[in-house]
């Protein structure tokens, strides 16, 4: 008998060592006082009058910490080359086409596709009006490509059009954030005529909507490149080890 | 000057080949043998003046006797002779003892360059056996001449003999350096046991095997006059010097006599068992006499 | 001119890399080079502008992000952008020499990996920072991973490992500082620190402690370090030497004295680096590959860094800042010409890598090697003993003596390395050295000669930043966005 | 009984207790499993109790999304947008890693046909 | 190109001399640091020591078709001895004190012979003497706030009494290590042995003196003997220190002749003999006394003449043989007749023998522990003296008299000329300072009074004072050139046949005909039966290398040790971070 098996000494000192570090944690965690200072952002929410976005995360998101969301998009756009650098290679050299497998499947996944894409794209444009925007946009047309993926295997993505979707949409971005400088003197200003209608309508927010398209097209085009990519490397294997 | 130089070389010669005769006459009476004469050496050393010498193996092995010889005359001008006159004192004040140590080992190292050309296995045998047996050899002597010199606070060797004259003879004043120094002496002087270098019996001559005719001749009379220049050395150092010749030849032979006795009743050690001898109880005997000096003087 | 030019210029080139790519590898290189050169060019124009400088975004500190240079920060935005320029000239020699490589993706991942490191050292704001933190660390597990052989892959995902845990950390360190100080903003951070409940201070300290040192290699979380270096390609190694983990070590320090911890911080800190710099000399002793010795090496010195950065005497700070310089100037001059012989060798192992002949070779790493010994009259000589004269000066000889013996350990290996380079009795094989290289070589050679024999040109530099990291009065004004 | 569940600080608790055990069982699991997709996976797990603990630390009772519309005009006892910003980023940046990692993965078992990261030891002296 | 250099090489000599002591230049590094030169007596004593030896060294590379690098390393080392000998403050010092370092052992690595081993073994030694002296400057700096050596030297005073301890130990050590006091001299005989053989005796003759600079420096400017004469006490008629010293160096110099004697290497021997020689200068470097100081200047000047003599005497015919070792040589008195009498004349030096300059500087030295009365030092001196001898016999005899040991040993030619110049350049200096050793006093007068010692009285260019005797050189050797010359004309005007050019055959030999193959050559090899005297073999069979082999061997296991935590499992560094991030909590926290 293995006593390393029956007894697996590792598991159980980092399981107690877990638990301990869980009701310390906790017990600390418990006499926090959160109202000592008053946090920033209520004070962004006293200050999105201004940004006139009736959605106040998406002001923060774009606005307020607006660089972020530049990081947050380079990061997005750097694990997209990274997995394309991963996984392209070996796709390219595996060129088989196999059969197809559902008409069925693949008419009503077309179908439901716009669908999806025009669902994704309202999320997109009233990012400054209701939960949701860019990203989460972006990620509702990647699965759209998903259920195309799923359906037929040999589907390809126009690989040129994403990108220039994708680097013309970043390119904007960062042009917006720079106009910003010249216009406002301020990186990232807001430099779009605002609040140009009432609060809560399409147009209204500046550059907010602006750049929340823009990132939704640049997600999007990054996360069907990522799906793309993932989805195929598991169908390539099946189909290059058969 | 150059005329008392002269006659002290002469003296040297003299007194030096007769010594050196009385120890070979003295030895066989020991030994039960009658022995040559008195004087038979310095008949050898004109004998081999006068011999052709049938060898020779280039200019080092010529200069190598003439190096030893210079060597032996310079010590014996520098080594102050009478205790109370002006005899050569002009000549021994340009020295000290120190030059006189280092001048002592001057000659044998030209001997010892002839030798090597010479390229005699035997002769370079008796070399490296003199040089080995030099490590044991000059410590007890060291260590008395540094005891007496820091005793008199002074290297000078005529100042040595001054202080002799009013504090006492260094003989009875520091014995233990007295003892130490002539355990040394028996080996200058190639007594036995520590007459390793010659070896009569085993290497057949030693240092001196490929030498012959004049050479052979300079060497014996240099070795007179070494051996003359180290007696006076150790009456200056210990008796006190002497004011006349008499004095002189009398302390002289006393100390030559004290030598001949150590030296022939013990065999001869060999190389190694000699230095670690001579490591251990004549140095411990004279370093006692230096830390009476030193720390108690 | 705008401090956001910094990320915002490397990150438009990133976004159009597609479109160079297919106006030819020339162009590429070219524009790579040419971004670079603008970087490097602008930090120069700062040099001699009063600082602190301010660029921010969208709405004023401490409401909105700004990136603000102080001299602490300029001096490594100097290392960075000057770095970044003389690997992009190398770089050109690399793909030529390589062709088939994957160039505009490297190219994307380099750029980025730069501006993420000079994001880390400009953003005034804590979770900003941290997104430049992800940046930096998406670029360096791919450029780890660049090979896409077993080992660059291995060392990519083990690198990924390290800093998600690292993130995971800040990022909870993040979310509590918010939790107590309502803000992110790094001013109002420093300023409102003091303030709240003790243990949960230590807690942030500690997360921020974990997650920032894994990163800068500090003793019991860098095992991975050495696999990463030996699993990318040397002239990323330098990057990673004088670049990446110059950039943490920043953020750890500037995060440091902004907090104003005290001395039992010190001390720990202390302790921790001369832990690494004992242990990692000590391992690069056993080492028969030139990518994981040097990465032991660069380990060590980031040791003594720590041991001096941590001391908060400006004399001691100002050497290590000078010794920060020379080191990353002297890391990347090594890891560039060793790029070249393990281009020729197809090999990082010592023994193989002994056999080269070439004079100028030899020469400039001798000059490399010295210099991280810190032998006169090289650059690293003065960091050096600026450092020992701080640790005088505080009377710390616990640690004069720790470095200094230490510091033979090192001499072993790196006179071991020499000794081979000059043994005569090795088959050798001759090196040539393209005109490129031979250009950047010799620069960065003179350029640790003329800090050693000249060291006032970098002296002001170092002053000022230590001056920056010890009292940031003016940093946290413009991050208060006071007298803006 | 549900006022004493509509309290802000029994809300708090709950998130607490319910995001730091989600937490520590992804801390356990990183460092006991050895499979990478696991790690990652854990990692995630680590991830997303940070999210919901932030997120609901954030929340207190009455307070609304901070979102206008017709019916509230003015932003006014909203949560605060700024954690739900912040988590937003995050999210995003948690799966470019995820994604990064798992390419890595797939790479990496295609060369070796391992995912074990504890054999993961070909880069040694 | 030689030439060329050895223009640059003159250059600074005449610069010095131009200066004629008044060289003051002092250059703003950065704000914290200034480069100083200052020319002291004592600095201007190295400096014309180092710069001179430098010049008749690269005479010597005439011959020898060397790459230009060599040159530009070598003036560099020459440039780094006088920024040492020449610096105002401790960071000038220690610059020129690592270029000497570095720009060394990059040359010695052109040597043919040279092994990695013995390169590591230099260089460590190197650096640890290096780091020992930078650990002492900052110590000092932390004190005194300057790096000048007259603001520290002022300080110094006021330090506390374990920091001066610290300090003396800490700069010692560093000059020791330089100087190859015994323990400390691993490195010294493999380096001095494999380096170019012109070089090695730059190594011995000139770079180990920096050592003994650093010692003068150290105790006579730094510290100041009276400072040390207060700090420890006195014992006999001397300092406490300068006894401890004064054993050390004894110790070295008796340890280091034993071991010269049983060397079968040229250059190693001579490597021996000269820790030997600098464990005499460092026995009476610290009695603080006029004799003490007198004694080691003059030894380091004798020293540096005879070992640039000797080495480059065997660089010369090693390069005209190919030989290096005794029992590979012999028999070249014929061949090579110049060199023999160079070669005599130098060990003639070496063994202090009387009319030559060694003489005078043992002398001196011997004075030195006699006015103090540290007799069993001078006993020391004495004994190691005496056995120097041997090694001194094996060296002339080993190459150049017995036997030839190969066929063209025999065919072999005179050394070229650019060798010779050197040597006898050299050996003229010797006889010089042997007959003249009281133009010395006129040098070391203005080095004492630095050191405010009382000067030694000064009566004549012959006559060499000293507290407890004296004696003329020059009717010395006036009086053995006359009688030497008067004993030759005696024994030449006896005629006798001498049958010249006599077969080296002839010889009698036990009765044997020894023929071409007969090994003939004995003797090279003496003092390996030195291991059977027990005292000597105590010395010999000890070694100071198997210490070190062990640290080495300590440290390769713990590299061992610590590179096993960096085996790559990134799953461990995952549990030992998690592990630390707990550790730190429970801790922090509670």
């Amino acid at each position: 008998m293995n006593l390393k098996k029956v007894l697996p000494l590792k598991h159980i000192v980092l399981s107690l060592l877990s638990s301990a570090l869980l009701l310390s944690v906790v017990g600390l965690l418990m006499q926090v006082k959160t109202d000592m200072f008053k946090n920033v952002g209520t004070i962004y929410l006293n200050l999105n009058m201004q940004t006139a976005a009736a959605n106040a995360v998406t002001s923060v998101v774009t606005f307020f910490r607006g660089i972020d969301t530049v990081g947050e998009v380079t990061v997005l756009f750097l694990a997209t080359s990274g997995v394309a650098l991963m996984l392209s290679a070996t796709q390219r050299t595996c060129d088989k086409v196999v059969k197809q497998e559902s008409f069925i499947l693949n008419a009503g996944s077309r179908l439901l596709l716009s669908v999806i894409i025009l669902f994704g794209v309202y999320i997109i444009i009233h990012g400054h009006l209701s939960p949701g925007g860019g990203f989460q946009g972006g990620v509702v047309i990647a699965t759209a490509f998903l259920l195309l993926f799923l359906a037929n295997p040999n589907m390809k993505l126009s690989h040129g059009i994403l990108t220039l979707g994708e680097s013309l949409s970043g390119a904007t971005y960062v042009l917006v954030v720079i106009i910003g400088l010249f216009k406002m003197n301020i990186l990232l200003g807001n430099f779009l005529p605002h609040p140009i209608g009432e609060i809560g309508e399409l147009i209204s927010g500046g550059i907010i909507p602006v750049v929340y398209i823009l990132v939704g097209i640049k997600v999007g085009s990054e996360m069907s490149v990522i799906v793309e990519y993932f989805v195929k490397e598991d169908y390539y294997k099946e189909v290059c080890d058969a | 000057m150059i005329f008392q130089i002269i006659l002290l070389i002469m003296l040297a010669y003299v007194v030096g080949f007769i010594y050196f005769g009385l120890y070979r006459n003295i030895t066989a009476r020991i030994q039960g043998r009658y022995g040559p004469t008195v004087y038979q050496s310095f008949y050898d050393s004109i004998k081999l003046f006068s011999k052709n010498n049938t060898v020779s193996y280039g200019w080092m092995f010529y200069l190598g006797p003439v190096i030893m010889a210079t060597g032996a005359v310079l010590t014996l001008v520098l080594v102050p002779v009478f205790s109370d006159s002006d005899f050569l004192r002009s000549v021994t004040s340009q020295g000290n003892l120190f030059v006189l140590l280092y001048l002592m080992v001057l000659g044998p190292l030209g001997n010892a360059l002839a030798v090597g050309t010479g390229g005699n296995p035997f002769g370079v045998m008796g070399v490296v056996r003199g040089l080995t047996r030099l490590i044991g050899l000059e410590l007890p002597f060291y260590i008395a001449v540094v005891g007496l010199i820091i005793a008199a606070n002074s290297s000078d060797i005529v100042h040595i003999i001054d202080v002799q004259k009013t504090a006492g003879l260094n003989i009875i004043n520091h014995p233990l350096l007295f003892i130490g120094a002539m355990i040394s002496m028996v080996g200058f002087f190639g007594a036995s046991p520590f007459d390793i270098p010659g070896a009569p019996q085993e290497v057949y001559s030693g240092p001196r095997t490929e030498f012959s005719g004049k050479f052979l001749a300079l060497l014996m009379s240099q070795g007179s006059l070494f051996a003359f220049a180290k007696l006076v050395l150790i009456v200056d150092l210990f008796l006190g010097g002497a004011d006349s010749l008499v004095m002189l030849v009398l302390k002289t032979f006393t100390i030559f006599v004290a030598i001949i006795f150590i030296g022939i009743v013990y065999g001869r050690y060999k190389v190694e068992q000699a230095v670690d001898f001579l490591m251990k109880l004549p140095t411990l005997i004279a370093v006692l006499g230096l830390a009476r000096i030193v720390w108690f003087g | 001119m705008s401090l956001g030019y910094y990320f915002l210029l490397p990150v438009l080139f990133s976004f159009l890399t597609p479109y160079f790519k297919k106006l030819g590898s020339f162009t590429l290189r070219g524009s790579s080079i040419l971004l670079s050169l603008v970087l490097f060019l602008q930090t120069v124009a700062y040099v001699g502008v009063k600082l602190p400088q301010i660029s921010q975004f969208s709405i004023k500190p401490p409401l909105g992000i700004a990136f603000i240079l102080d001299g602490y920060s300029l001096l490594f935005l100097l290392i960075f952008t000057f770095s970044a320029l003389v690997v992009s000239f190398y770089m050109y020699w690399f793909f030529e020499e390589n062709s088939g490589r994957d160039e505009a993706r490297f190219y994307v991942f380099f750029n980025m990996l730069i501006a993420g490191s000079i994001g880390m050292i400009l953003s005034c704001d804590i979770f900003n920072l941290y997104i430049f933190f992800e940046i930096t660390g998406i670029c360096s597990y791919t450029l780890s991973a660049f090979n896409k052989d077993k080992l660059g892959l291995e060392s990519g995902i083990k690198y990924l490992i390290i800093g998600s845990i690292a993130s995971i950390f800040i990022v909870f360190a993040i979310m509590l500082i918010y939790l107590q100080i309502g803000t992110v903003n790094l001013g109002l951070i420093a300023q409102r620190f003091h303030l709240i409940d003790p243990k949960i201070s230590v807690l942030i300290v500690l997360m921020l402690f974990i997650g920032f040192g894994a990163k800068a290699e500090l003793f019991p979380m860098n095992f991975w370090a050495p696999d990463i270096y030996q699993g990318s390609i040397s002239s990323v190694n330098g990057l990673f030497s004088s670049v990446v983990a110059k950039a943490y070590l920043f953020v750890f320090f500037h995060l440091f004295y902004l907090f104003n911890l005290g001395s039992k911080y010190m001390l720990f800190v202390m302790v921790i680096g001369a832990i690494t710099f004992l242990v990692s000399e000590f391992t690069a002793l056993n080492q028969t590959n030139v990518k994981r010795l040097f990465a032991y090496s660069t380990l060590g010195q980031l040791g003594i860094l720590f041991m001096a950065l941590s001391t908060n005497s400006s004399q001691t700070v100002s050497g290590a800042l000078f010794h920060l310089t020379s080191h990353s100037i002297s890391k990347l001059l090594i890891f560039l010409a060793l790029g070249i012989l393990i281009h020729k060798f197809k090999s990082a192992k010592i023994d193989i890598l002994g056999n080269f002949k070439s004079g100028f070779l030899t020469i400039v790493l001798a000059i490399g090697f010295l210099s991280i010994l810190g032998i006169p009259p090289f650059s690293g000589f003065v960091g050096k003993i600026l450092i020992l004269k701080g640790f005088a000066l505080s009377q710390n000889y616990t640690a004069i003596a720790f470095i200094l013996l230490v510091s033979i350990v090192e001499a072993i290996y790196f006179f071991r390395l020499t000794a081979m380079m000059l043994d005569k009795k090795r088959a050798k094989v001759t090196v040539k050295v393209g005109s490129v290289n031979y250009i950047i070589l010799t620069l960065l050679a003179v350029l640790i000669i003329l800090f050693g024999v000249y060291p006032s040109l970098l002296t002001h530099y170092t002053d000022l930043a230590t001056n920056a990291l010890l009292h940031p009065t003016n940093y946290l004004n413009y991050a208060l966005g006071v007298g803006l | 009984m549900l006022d004493f569940f509509n309290n802000t600080q029994t809300i708090h608790m709950i998130i607490i207790i319910g995001s730091m055990a989600l937490f520590f069982i992804g801390f356990y699991g990183i460092a006991t499993q050895k499979n990478l997709v696991k790690v990652l996976v854990s990692f995630d797990i680590m991830e997303s109790a940070l999210f919901l603990f932030f997120i609901g630390l954030h929340y207190q009772v009455g307070l609304v999304a901070p979102i206008v519309d017709k019916n509230l005009k003015t932003f006014t006892s909203m949560v605060d947008p700024v954690p739900q910003a912040m988590i937003l980023t995050t999210i995003v940046i948690g799966l470019a890693v995820l994604a990064l990692g798992l390419s890595f993965g797939i790479e990496y078992y295609k060369l070796t046909g391992r995912n074990d990261i504890s054999k993961m030891n070909e880069l040694r002296d | 190109m030689n030439s060329i250099f050895l223009l640059l090489n003159l250059l600074p000599i005449l610069f010095l001399y131009q200066f004629g002591g008044a060289l003051h230049v002092s250059l703003p590094l950065t704000s914290e640091f200034t480069l100083s030169l200052i020319q002291t007596p004592l600095g201007t004593f190295f400096a014309y020591l180092s710069l001179i030896s430098f010049l008749l060294v690269t005479i010597a590379q005439k011959s020898k078709k060397l790459a230009c690098n060599y040159y530009v390393l070598q003036f560099l080392l020459s440039m780094a001895m006088l920024a040492i000998v020449l610096a105002g403050d401790f960071i000038t010092f220690f610059i020129g004190w690592e270029i000497m370092t570095w720009s060394s052992y990059f040359l010695i690595s052109k040597s043919n012979s040279i092994d990695i081993k013995s390169l590591q073994k230099y260089i460590l030694f190197s650096l640890a003497s290096a780091f020992s002296l930078i650990a002492g400057i900052v110590i000092a700096y932390s004190f005194a706030h300057s790096f000048d050596f007259s603001v520290i030297s002022n300080s110094f005073k006021d330090m506390p009494f374990n920091i001066k301890v610290a300090l003396i130990v800490l700069f010692s050590l560093s000059f020791f290590t330089k100087a190859g006091v015994i323990g400390l001299h691993y490195w010294v005989v493999d380096t001095y042995s494999k380096a170019p053989n012109l070089f090695s005796s730059i190594l011995s003759a000139v770079m180990s003196k920096m050592g003994i600079y650093g010692l003068f420096l150290v105790y006579g400017n730094i510290v100041g003997y009276q400072e040390l004469k207060m700090m420890f006490g006195t014992i006999l008629n001397g300092t406490d220190f300068g006894y401890v010293l004064a054993w050390i160096g004894v110790a070295t110099s008796i340890i280091a002749t034993f071991k010269a004697i049983t060397q079968d290497e040229v250059k190693r021997l001579l490597a021996y003999s000269s820790i030997a020689q600098l464990g005499y200068i460092i026995a009476v470097i610290g009695f603080g006394t006029t004799y003490g100081v007198a004694g080691a200047m003059y030894h380091t000047l004798i020293h540096t003449i005879i070992k640039l003599l000797l080495f480059i005497n065997v660089a010369a015919i090693v390069a005209q043989t190919g030989k290096n070792r005794f029992s590979q040589l012999g028999g070249l008195i014929y061949r090579t007749p110049v060199s023999f009498v160079m070669l005599l004349i130098g060990i003639i030096g070496l063994a202090g023998m009387p009319p030559l300059g060694g003489f005078a500087s043992k002398f001196m030295m011997y004075n030195a522990a006699i006015d103090t009365k540290f007799a069993l030092i001078l006993i020391g001196m004495l004994f190691s003296g005496a056995a120097s001898f041997l090694y001194c016999y094996k060296l002339v005899y080993g190459i150049y008299l017995g036997h030839p040991t190969s066929k063209n040993l025999e065919t072999t030619k005179e050394v070229p000329i650019s060798y010779l110049i050197p040597q006898i350049i050299l050996a003229l200096l010797l006889v010089l300072a042997g007959t003249f050793p009281g133009a010395f006093i006129k040098i070391i007068n203005p080095i004492l009074v630095e050191f405010s010692l009382s000067t030694i009285p000064y009566s004549g260019l012959g006559v060499m004072n000293s507290a407890v005797g004296s004696f003329n050189g020059f009717f010395i050797m006036s009086a053995f050139v006359v009688f030497f010359v008067l004993i030759l004309l005696l024994i030449t005007r006896i005629k006798s046949k001498a049958k010249n050019n006599l077969n080296r055959f002839d010889i009698s030999y036990c009765g044997e005909v020894p023929t071409q193959d007969t090994s003939l050559h004995f003797g090279f090899g003496f003092g390996t039966d030195l291991y059977r005297i027990k005292f000597v073999n105590a010395i010999l069979k000890r070694s100071s290398s198997s210490f070190y082999e062990s640290l080495a061997t300590q440290t390769k296991k713990t590299s061992e040790l610590f590179s096993r935590m960096y085996y790559g499992n990134i799953h461990n560094t995952m549990i030992i971070i998690l592990l630390f991030f707990s550790t730190l909590f429970f801790i922090g926290v509670n």
